[in-house]
């Protein structure tokens, strides 16, 4: 018997590694590696692969395809939405970067952007744990290359730190597949659930599975406490690689998760829903407090996201349709608001030789009112203040939990963004309220990252208003079969 | 005894010693040594797992590839001498190994309710080995495993994306001292920022 | 014995006007506020007129009360609603009855002399034109508080006054002293208000209504002994405060920091009066309290004692009058609480009359001293002020109780009902009171008039202008001839306000007759006697008779040093205590809570911070120990 | 128009904000001010006409406008007017144009400024309209962003402090409004099969919950608008808030943001949760007193005139507080009414101060001094509104606080006569801070100080002609807040002895013995 | 076979958990990176073990998947160190730590 290969589905990764390819080609035959002609290449994947994903929209066929190891869903559509969007920011910033300073530009950053996309896609339309693996590990092996990939001294840091963290998780996260093989004979993700649904017999293994898994996963998407990697990561990294990072990893990582834990897993939810309380209870709070504490803005944002991962399972407590919509929605709302902040910071950082302490912020509301107000709005969405798209995507994961019967992680989690807010506006000091020091180097603006923030900002005001622009698509994606 | 429990029991404590031998070498060159005894006696736990395809690949691939590549590396960039094996981190050590030793008892009572110690492999694996383990293994891996086999290509790719630039030399920017001198100043600051209770 | 609630009538006719009465100082008040600068004197002639025309009116509307039969002399206009919750209401109404009449003609009256006089007396004032805007208030406000057909009306009234008297107590206020007696004025009386204003909302909760028609007719009803006593009190203590006697006249002396003729307005003739007039006004209350009736009675007793024997004691012209005043006020609020009503209310006539003639006398006096108020520095002035000597002569002798001028009549009235067996006591020390007030107006009459002058400005002082003693004069002839309204326990003004407030109670007599009437004159010629022998006939050196009996002297100059005390007892601990609230409860307690769960969660941040080490290896630690710790509770499930 | 009048009301103000932004530093300064005035000036147009469409007798909620926000998450767009929220609004859209055009002088960053200003009135107006429970949440919020930017950007020395308490304070507060509502919102997934955040419906299925849960969910509500209004202890935030804001921020902040906390208290706790209001009620009129009497202390002794006002305002809300709790009509009503007289009183007390610091540069009252004798009228308004602010019937503060403690005494005669232990010491302080500002010998270097301009007498002549209006003629309000009150208390307390202190019937008690 | 499928997840087990012991305790990044290998190493242990536990092939495939991941990781993982170790002349972890705090 010869496998039906149905290569529809997964069309964007494949366009996504051709062109990857092709940049690759490029980079290493090309004389003088033109940074326009690698954003055209990436900028058109991203593109095209995009239109390959809406056309999936409304795919009729059989759910899983390629042996079983995809799943053909509006999920990993959604998913892949968001990633391409994603990635498409991350190449404009990092264009816009190695453009002012060209002792920055390396060109194999597209390639591997497009290659670490490539993975994030697949791992959530993934159907089976070896294939998440492995696309965690692509996704995973491309940035800790790219964090690392400017060379200097605190971004090789950053990637080794980075490097043997990950390796040493995604070693506890392939544990975990082999005991969930152990446990039920399968590591596909449909055929855990059946099993699982069926007896409890080798359920001790399962635990030990969703265990390891939880572990893996929490380390992705930094969820405390295996955040530990991620602030000096974020910090060291170049600007745009950490925009990129932050939204991507997370939206990958959790769509991943959704997926292992709400469908594999759900039979045993009793047992994982408590973990992930834990988990999401120890984010939002060791998140957010240890941010207030931080000096440096991207620092200070890593442990934001750290708060966020938080959120997201705060969302995940409940292991129903809603949680899994409330969860997408902050994905999608998080993804929005920490690309436009860490453009704007890449923006500051820009004119200030590089440094993005809050000093460098003071007085940007006097020098460039336009990027102030920008990072303003994303600042106010991060702390959940209305009409931001942060605030609904906080109402909607709370919504979840405490319809799932969480109040009292829900309301740990509105106090705790009141600690949250305390940094944010912090910032907002620095820009409003505090002269600007020192001379800097006022760099000019470039103008695709600053409008690319702004349509980012119209984004998080936007949906924050109506929100149920995105109801429609979330109701459709977030049904999962099995 | 049967012929199996006999070699599971000469080579599993190997297995185990060499391991710890590896924890404990001073010198980087012995410690990789170690790992190579070590993945050997894995190698025949895979060959008394009926997995013969596996053992070959790991002897070739592990203990072959991989490990002389990181000897390659060790000796060039000839730095056993440069790292302390002193620990510096304060119960560092004690925490590893109690945790490790946690560890692993978790592991038994999970292994022991899910398994059960008494729990032999069903009989017939050579009926799933036919008409040998490279052929079966390959009739699963082809067939249901296609596209992460095909996936595996892109991994490879990006492996090798990851020489291409690490490879290269670079340039220095900002010294970290600036960096250090900026941060302490604003860190600084920030004690007595904003939200200080007014005096 | 109290006479039922009269029926209403429409307010028709000439009544229909009786909204144009406060009205009229309002819009006097209005104009001279906002455009009185440029009026220029005009601005006080104004005021005068309205006011003025307002006691025209207030003749015409009163005598058609007096047209109408007894039972019928009760008219109630209602302006608009001013409240309106629920089932409560409060109507802005004007009442008309005869003690509001009676209290109309006189604040009316007695308030347009007093704005002829400040005409004169405020001449040089750079703020003329505000002056007379404040003293046009407190007139509308004055006329709100008699003429309110409710509670909450007479409330709007009383607040008022009290506001326009702390406007002009510190109306020089440039001086310290000055602002800082308007606003012991304006707190201490509010100290009494505040206790009217629960008796005001225990009667809406025992009534429903602050509209005395149905309150008074309910009370009987409504209202247990126990309940009447509760109210009369709270409204007691509104009274008490606001007409200065024991424990809350301490304002008063000081308030003498005022304009003088805002003295004789507000802290004499007028609104220190408004205490007496409320206690009348709630007679049905009060009435079904024996209890409270009581303590008004010794309230004003002890107010008697106490204000002439303070009054004796001082230097300062002005503050005489003061603890005259509240010795004054203290006769009727004995009247009142002996159930005497209608005398009290000739009482208040009459020293609106009297009172409100010494204090222009001593304005007079102290305009020709260029200042000066010290009695010590007078003296001989009866030669070089002859008006004002003359004019202040009737003035003190009605005070003092000299037979048939007005003081005389009213204060032979309420003694005449305390002397009956029961109340012996009362009459005593009226009595006694009767002669302290001798004393102490005829010492300030000879030590201002008589004898030689001893100071430079006695020496030079001279008459004031007419404007200034024209008033006096009408007021002398008030003072002189007041007694013809009440001949006897049933003179007119008894007649005339006994349908509303029963009838003056009858009680065994003490001493007889004749020989009451006897002791009576007999206490007023004593005390003029003394004073003259003392003061006047410079057979005694009053310095060294004053020295001998220290430090009783000085105590009563010092008011027996209950400001003192209430400093040391009140105002200091509750300084202090509002210091700590703010600055220890508030600042370091419940701020400092706050702070320290906002310092304390930057502490842990700081601290936490920490566990980013920046090892690699310690990363993986929490890493390794967060994975055991899942492990731990997978273990737990197994 | 007139069916979205409410909707126009409260989105117009952003109008102006997205013209001025837009406009950018295009903009002149003076046309940004006059940008900013027109639009309040036209808000206040338009809330006029809802005047004109509000049936008075109607107790109930009017003007309704309505739209699907996201169905599938039960949220709505849906705003209405009642007799309780119509003058709020109107005191809001009153009060922008005096706040902008008391702002004339700012000069700093006069876009923003005027941005946030306009801003921070659609939020406002929206918290007073909206019926939907996360809408008004989402309004709430959104009113600390740009009040904390005023505070922040135009405010005195510790402005950044007193910003972020303001922020993190109210924050926190509303954290529990929010766990609290989605708790409704789940339990009216549960009952009605789907999730909505329509107050009407809520009040249908708050009634079917535990008490337990009810009262639990009462205290969440309660403690985010405890922090508004403020009650006592969560009032700290206040006087730094109070004092740093700029005058325009001190005028809104007290007159209106504090306001939304009472709002939420009737509109919220008493709709929402009947038998756990009448639960609380002593507790919370406890705490009421307590506010009234402590902020009344504080203010004492303050020795900066703004944050006299502060404590000040402490007092008169507990007043407001303990009106709402105690159920009769009359103090109910006279709550509502007592917000609006606070809101005009306190509010113009900030814009006099303002006035008397631009002049002075001083808020310290040990600096200043007989001020009355250079600036008579200045000074003579400022004393016009401490007589208001003091309670001095004829202005507007009495009416209010009488059928507050009348109202109140009724029902609880020992906290009706505790309060008025306020209206002495309110006395006090408010004259003794006035003493000392206007009175006594005046300082050399203020002797010339120039009194008030033609701008100021436009700033507060319309507050000060209310103060004297509402003292004379409160029903002008009442009689629209009356009906709606009605409803609340029928609602909160059905079976009630006394809910009405008019109702007595004394007549009927001389007849029948 | 007569050893306890179980006996061999123990092994694994106690490999993976000596492993880990070699990631927190070794300063070589490249002895910690070894470490890792171990750890991978045992995994494929246990999947091997249960693939014959379970009488099926794919427990093999995925071992197999794991080997290529971890020839795929050391060759990133190698590179990492070496181009640190070019740039501070040592692979010593502890002294990377300029990001902390």
């Amino acid at each position: 018997m010869t496998p039906e290969v149905d290569l529809g589905p997964v069309l964007p990764e494949l366009l996504l590694v051709a062109v990857g390819i092709a940049g690759l080609l490029y980079e290493a035959f090309a004389r003088r590696s033109d940074v326009r002609i690698h954003l055209t290449l990436a900028l058109f994947a991203v593109a095209v692969a995009a239109v390959a994903a809406a056309s999936l929209w409304g795919r009729e066929g059989p759910a899983f395809v390629l042996g079983d190891t995809v799943a053909a869903d509006r999920f990993s559509v959604l998913a892949t939405a968001i990633l391409l969007a994603a990635a498409f920011v991350g190449c404009l910033y990092y264009a816009a970067e190695a453009g002012r300073d060209p002792s920055l530009y390396r060109g194999e950053f597209f390639p591997l952007v497009l290659f670490a996309t490539s993975g994030m896609v697949l791992i959530a339309a993934a159907n089976d744990l070896i294939l998440v693996f492995l696309a965690l590990e692509i996704l995973s092996l491309s940035l800790y290359v790219l964090t690392g990939i400017t060379g200097r001294r605190q971004a090789s840091e950053a990637s080794l730190k980075y490097f043997l963290l990950g390796a040493f998780s995604s070693a506890f996260f392939l544990y975990g597949v082999a005991m969930a093989y152990g446990a039920t004979a399968s590591t596909k993700v449909t055929a855990i659930a059946n099993a699982l649904t069926g007896t409890g017999d080798e359920l001790a293994l399962a635990l030990v599975a969703v265990a390891f898994l939880a572990i893996g996963f929490g380390f992705k998407v930094s969820a405390v406490p295996f955040h530990m990697w991620t602030p000096d990561v974020y910090q060291g990294a170049p600007t745009p690689v950490t925009a990129y990072m932050s939204a991507a990893t997370k939206v990958a990582a959790f769509f991943a998760l959704i997926r292992v834990f709400d469908v594999a897993f759900q039979p045993l939810w009793w047992d994982w829903t408590v973990l992930v309380v834990a988990l999401a209870a120890l984010s939002v709070v060791v998140g957010s407090v240890l941010a207030i504490a931080q000096s440096d803005v991207k620092r200070m944002l890593a442990f934001s996201s750290v708060a966020h991962a938080g959120f997201v399972l705060t969302g995940l407590t409940a292991a129903d349709a809603a949680g899994i919509r409330s969860a997408m929605f902050y994905l999608v709302a998080y993804a929005i608001m920490t690309l436009g902040a860490f453009g704007v910071v890449m923006l500051v950082e820009a004119g200030r030789e590089g440094r993005t302490t809050l000093r460098d912020f003071a007085g940007l509301g006097t020098r460039r009112p336009w990027l102030a107000a920008l990072m303003t709005v994303f600042l106010l969405s991060l702390a959940g203040i209305p009409p931001t798209v942060g605030f609904i995507a906080k109402v909607t994961v709370f919504s979840a939990a405490i319809g799932a019967g969480h109040w009292p992680l829900a309301l740990l989690g509105v106090l705790t963004s009141v600690v949250a807010a305390f940094f944010y506006l912090r910032v907002i000091v620095y820009m409003y309220m505090r002269q600007p020091e020192g001379d800097p180097v006022e760099a000019t603006v470039p103008g695709a990252p600053l409008v690319t923030a702004g349509v980012l900002a119209a984004l998080t005001l936007v949906l924050g208003v109506f929100p149920s622009l995105l109801a429609g698509i979330l109701e459709e994606a977030s049904i999962l079969r099995w | 005894m049967p012929l199996d429990n006999v070699v599971f029991w000469v080579f599993a404590p190997i297995s185990i010693a060499s391991a710890v031998g590896m924890l404990v070498m001073r010198n980087a060159i012995h410690a990789a040594l170690f790992l190579v005894v070590n993945l050997f006696c894995i190698a025949v736990m895979f060959l008394l797992l009926d997995a013969s395809f596996l053992f070959a690949v790991q002897i070739v691939v592990y203990a072959g590839a991989i490990m002389v590549l990181f000897l390659f590396v060790i000796m060039l960039l000839g730095v056993d001498s440069g790292v302390s094996v002193r620990e510096r981190l304060l119960g560092q050590r004690p925490l590893a190994i109690a945790l490790a030793v946690a560890f692993i008892a978790e592991l038994f009572v999970a292994v022991r309710a899910g398994i059960g110690f008494a729990t032999h492999a069903p009989p017939g694996f050579e009926a799933v080995n036919q008409p040998g383990n490279t052929q079966a293994l390959s009739e699963v891996l082809f067939r249901e495993y296609f596209f992460p086999f095909e996936v595996t290509s892109v991994l490879l790719i990006v492996a090798a994306i990851a020489a291409m630039v690490l490879a290269r030399r670079q340039a220095p920017a900002v010294t970290q001292a600036e960096l250090e001198a900026h941060r302490a100043q604003v860190t600084d600051e920030l004690e007595h920022a904003a939200a200080e209770p007014p005096a | 014995m109290v006479a039922a609630e009269l029926v209403p009538q429409e307010a028709i006719g000439r009544a229909s006007l009786l909204w144009l009465i406060p009205a009229l100082p309002l819009l006097g008040a209005a104009i001279d506020l906002f455009v009185g600068r440029r009026l220029g004197r005009w601005a006080g002639w104004l005021a005068t007129a309205l006011v003025a025309a307002s006691f025209l009116i207030s003749i015409g509307v009163v005598t058609q009360l007096l047209d109408l039969p007894d039972e019928e002399r009760l008219v109630v206009q209602h302006l608009f609603d001013w409240i309106s919750v629920g089932d409560f209401r409060v109507g802005m109404d004007l009442r008309l009855d005869a003690v509001s009449a009676t209290m109309i003609l006189v604040v009316t009256g007695v308030g347009s002399l007093i704005h002829l006089y400040s005409i004169g007396y405020m001449r040089d004032d750079p703020r003329f034109g505000r002056y007379f805007a404040y003293l046009n208030l407190f007139v509308f406000f004055m006329l709100m508080l008699v003429l309110g057909a409710n509670y909450l009306v007479l409330y709007l009234g009383w607040e008022g006054v009290g506001a326009c008297s702390y406007l002009l107590i510190g109306f020089w206020f440039e001086e310290v002293a000055n602002t800082e007696a308007a606003k012991k004025a304006f707190i201490t009386t509010r100290i009494g208000d505040s206790l009217l204003l629960i008796g005001l909302a225990t009667i809406v909760f025992k009534f429903g209504t602050l509209d005395y028609g149905e309150v008074f007719t309910g009370a009987p009803a409504v209202l247990t002994e126990s309940a009447a006593t509760v109210i009369a009190l709270l409204l007691l203590a509104g009274a008490i405060g606001k007409s200065a006697q024991l424990p809350l006249h301490v304002w008063l002396p000081d308030a003498m920091a005022g304009p003088t003729p805002v003295s004789a307005l507000i802290h004499a003739a007028t609104m220190v009066t408004a205490g007496v007039y409320l206690v009348i006004r709630s007679v049905p209350i009060f009435e079904l309290s024996p209890v409270a009736l009581d303590v008004v009675a010794w309230v004003g007793i002890l107010t008697v004692l106490f204000g002439g024997i303070c009054a004796l004691a001082q230097w300062d012209i002005k503050r005489v009058l003061a603890y005259s005043t509240i010795s004054q006020l203290g006769f009727m609020f004995l009247a009142v609480g002996l159930g005497a009503y209608a005398p009290a209310l000739f009482f208040l006539v009459a020293h609106a009359f009297y009172k409100a003639l010494l204090f222009l006398g001593a304005g007079s006096v102290i305009h020709g001293m260029e200042g000066e108020q010290d009695l010590r520095r007078m003296g001989g002035l009866g030669r070089r002020m002859p008006w004002t000597a003359f004019t202040m002569g009737i003035g003190a002798l009605a005070l003092a109780g000299f037979p048939f001028l007005a003081g005389f009549f009213a204060k032979d009235i309420v003694l005449e009902i305390a002397n009956t067996n029961e109340r012996w006591g009362f009459y005593v020390f009226g009595s006694i009171g009767a002669l302290l007030s001798a004393l102490y107006v005829s010492r300030l009459w000879f030590l201002t008039f008589v004898g030689r002058p001893r100071s430079e400005a006695a020496e030079h002082a001279h008459e004031s202008e007419s404007l200034m003693v024209v008033p006096l004069a009408v007021l002398g002839v008030g003072a002189a001839l007041g007694g013809v309204l009440s001949l006897g326990p049933h003179g007119w003004i008894s007649r005339f306000v006994e349908p509303l407030v029963g009838l003056v109670p009858e009680g065994e007599e003490g001493i007889p007759g004749p020989a009451f009437l006897v002791i009576a004159v007999g206490i007023t010629f004593a005390g003029l006697l003394v004073a003259w022998w003392v003061y006047a006939s410079g057979r005694v050196d009053w310095h060294r008779l004053r020295e001998r009996l220290e430090p009783l002297p000085r105590a009563a100059l010092h008011g027996w040093y209950v400001d003192r005390a209430y400093d040391a007892v009140i105002v200091q601990p509750a300084k202090a205590l509002a210091g700590i609230t703010a600055n220890v409860v508030d600042a370091k307690g419940i701020d400092g809570l706050v702070n320290a769960i906002g310092g304390g969660t930057r502490r842990l941040a700081r601290s936490g911070r920490l566990l980013q080490t920046g090892f690699v290896r310690s990363y993986a630690l929490v890493v390794f120990a967060g994975a055991v710790a899942v492990l731990l509770y997978v273990g737990s499930r197994l | 128009m007139s069916e979205h009048v409410l909707t126009v009301t409260v989105f117009l103000p952003l109008v102006g904000v997205a013209a001025i932004l837009l406009g950018g530093r295009r903009l002149p300064d003076p046309a940004v001010r006059w940008i900013a005035l027109a639009i309040t000036l036209a808000t206040f147009a338009v809330s006029l006409t809802i005047l004109g469409d509000f049936d008075g007798a109607d107790g109930g909620v009017q003007l309704v406008d309505h739209a699907v926000w996201s169905a599938s998450a039960g949220l709505s767009y849906l705003v209405g007017v009642d007799g309780i929220s119509l003058w709020l609004v109107l005191l809001t859209t009153f009060l922008f144009p005096i706040s902008v055009l008391a702002s004339w002088t700012i000069e700093r960053d006069a876009h923003r400024y005027m941005a946030a200003m306009l801003a921070l009135e659609t939020a406002v107006l929206g918290s007073f309209l909206a019926l939907d429970l996360l809408l008004f949440f989402v309004f709430f919020e959104a009113m600390l962003v740009p009040m904390y930017l005023l505070i922040g950007g135009w405010g005195g020395e510790r402005r950044v402090y007193a910003a972020i308490k303001f922020f993190l304070f109210t924050m926190a507060g509303s954290a529990f409004l929010l766990v609290a509502a989605i708790v409704l919102y789940a339990n009216a997934a549960d009952r009605l099969g789907q999730g909505t955040f329509d107050l009407r419906a809520l009040a249908a299925v708050a009634d079917t919950l535990p008490v337990g849960t009810a009262r639990v969910l009462f205290l969440a509500f309660f403690i985010a608008f405890a922090v508004k209004v403020p009650v006592f202890p969560l009032h700290t935030w206040l006087p730094d808030a109070h004092t740093e804001a700029p005058t325009a921020g001190s005028v809104i902040l007290a007159a209106l943001l504090l306001k939304v906390g009472t709002y939420g208290l009737i509109r919220f706790n008493l709709t929402l949760f009947p038998e756990p209001s009448r639960y609380f009620a002593t507790f919370v009129s406890v705490l009421a007193v307590i506010g009234i009497v402590y902020g009344a202390v504080c203010a004492l002794i303050q020795s900066d005139v703004k944050r006299l006002v502060a404590y000040s305002s402490v007092s008169h809300l507990g007043f407001v507080v303990l009106g709402i709790f105690a159920f009769t009509e009359q103090a109910v009503t006279g709550g509502v009414l007592q917000m609006v007289n606070h809101g005009l009183a306190t509010g113009a007390l900030f814009l006099l101060v303002g006035m008397v610091y631009e002049r002075t540069h001083t808020r310290q009252l040990s600096e200043m001094g007989g001020l009355a004798g250079p600036m008579p009228w200045l000074l003579g308004a400022f004393l016009f509104a401490v007589f208001a602010s003091a309670g001095l019937p004829g202005l507007n503060g009495f009416v209010g606080e009488f059928l507050v403690i009348a109202g109140t005494f009724a029902v609880d005669h020992v906290l009706g006569a505790l309060s008025v232990i306020a209206v002495v010491l309110a006395a006090i302080y408010l004259l003794w801070s006035y003493q000392r500002i206007a009175l006594g010998p005046v300082r050399e270097d203020h002797r010339h100080l120039p009194d008030v301009t033609r701008r100021e007498v436009v700033v507060l002549a319309p507050v000060l002609a209310l103060l004297l209006v509402l003292g004379v003629y409160p029903s002008l309000i009442t009689s629209d807040v009356d009906p709606s009150t009605e409803r609340v208390i029928a609602r909160v307390d059905p079976q009630g002895q006394t809910t009405d202190v008019g109702d007595v019937g004394v007549l009927e008690m001389v007849e029948a013995p | 076979m007569r050893t306890p499928i179980a006996y061999f997840v123990m092994l694994s087990g106690i490999l993976f958990a000596l492993g880990t012991v070699g990631v927190l305790t070794r300063r070589n990044a490249l002895l910690i990176f070894m470490s890792i290998e171990l750890q991978l190493n045992a995994v494929n242990l246990a999947l091997v073990a249960f693939s014959r536990m379970h009488n099926q092939l794919t427990g093999q495939v995925l071992a197999f998947f794991s080997m290529v991941v971890a020839a795929a990781e050391v060759v990133v993982g190698l590179a990492i160190i070496v181009a640190i170790f070019r740039r501070r002349r040592t692979i010593d972890v502890d002294d990377a730590r300029e990001l902390r705090w």
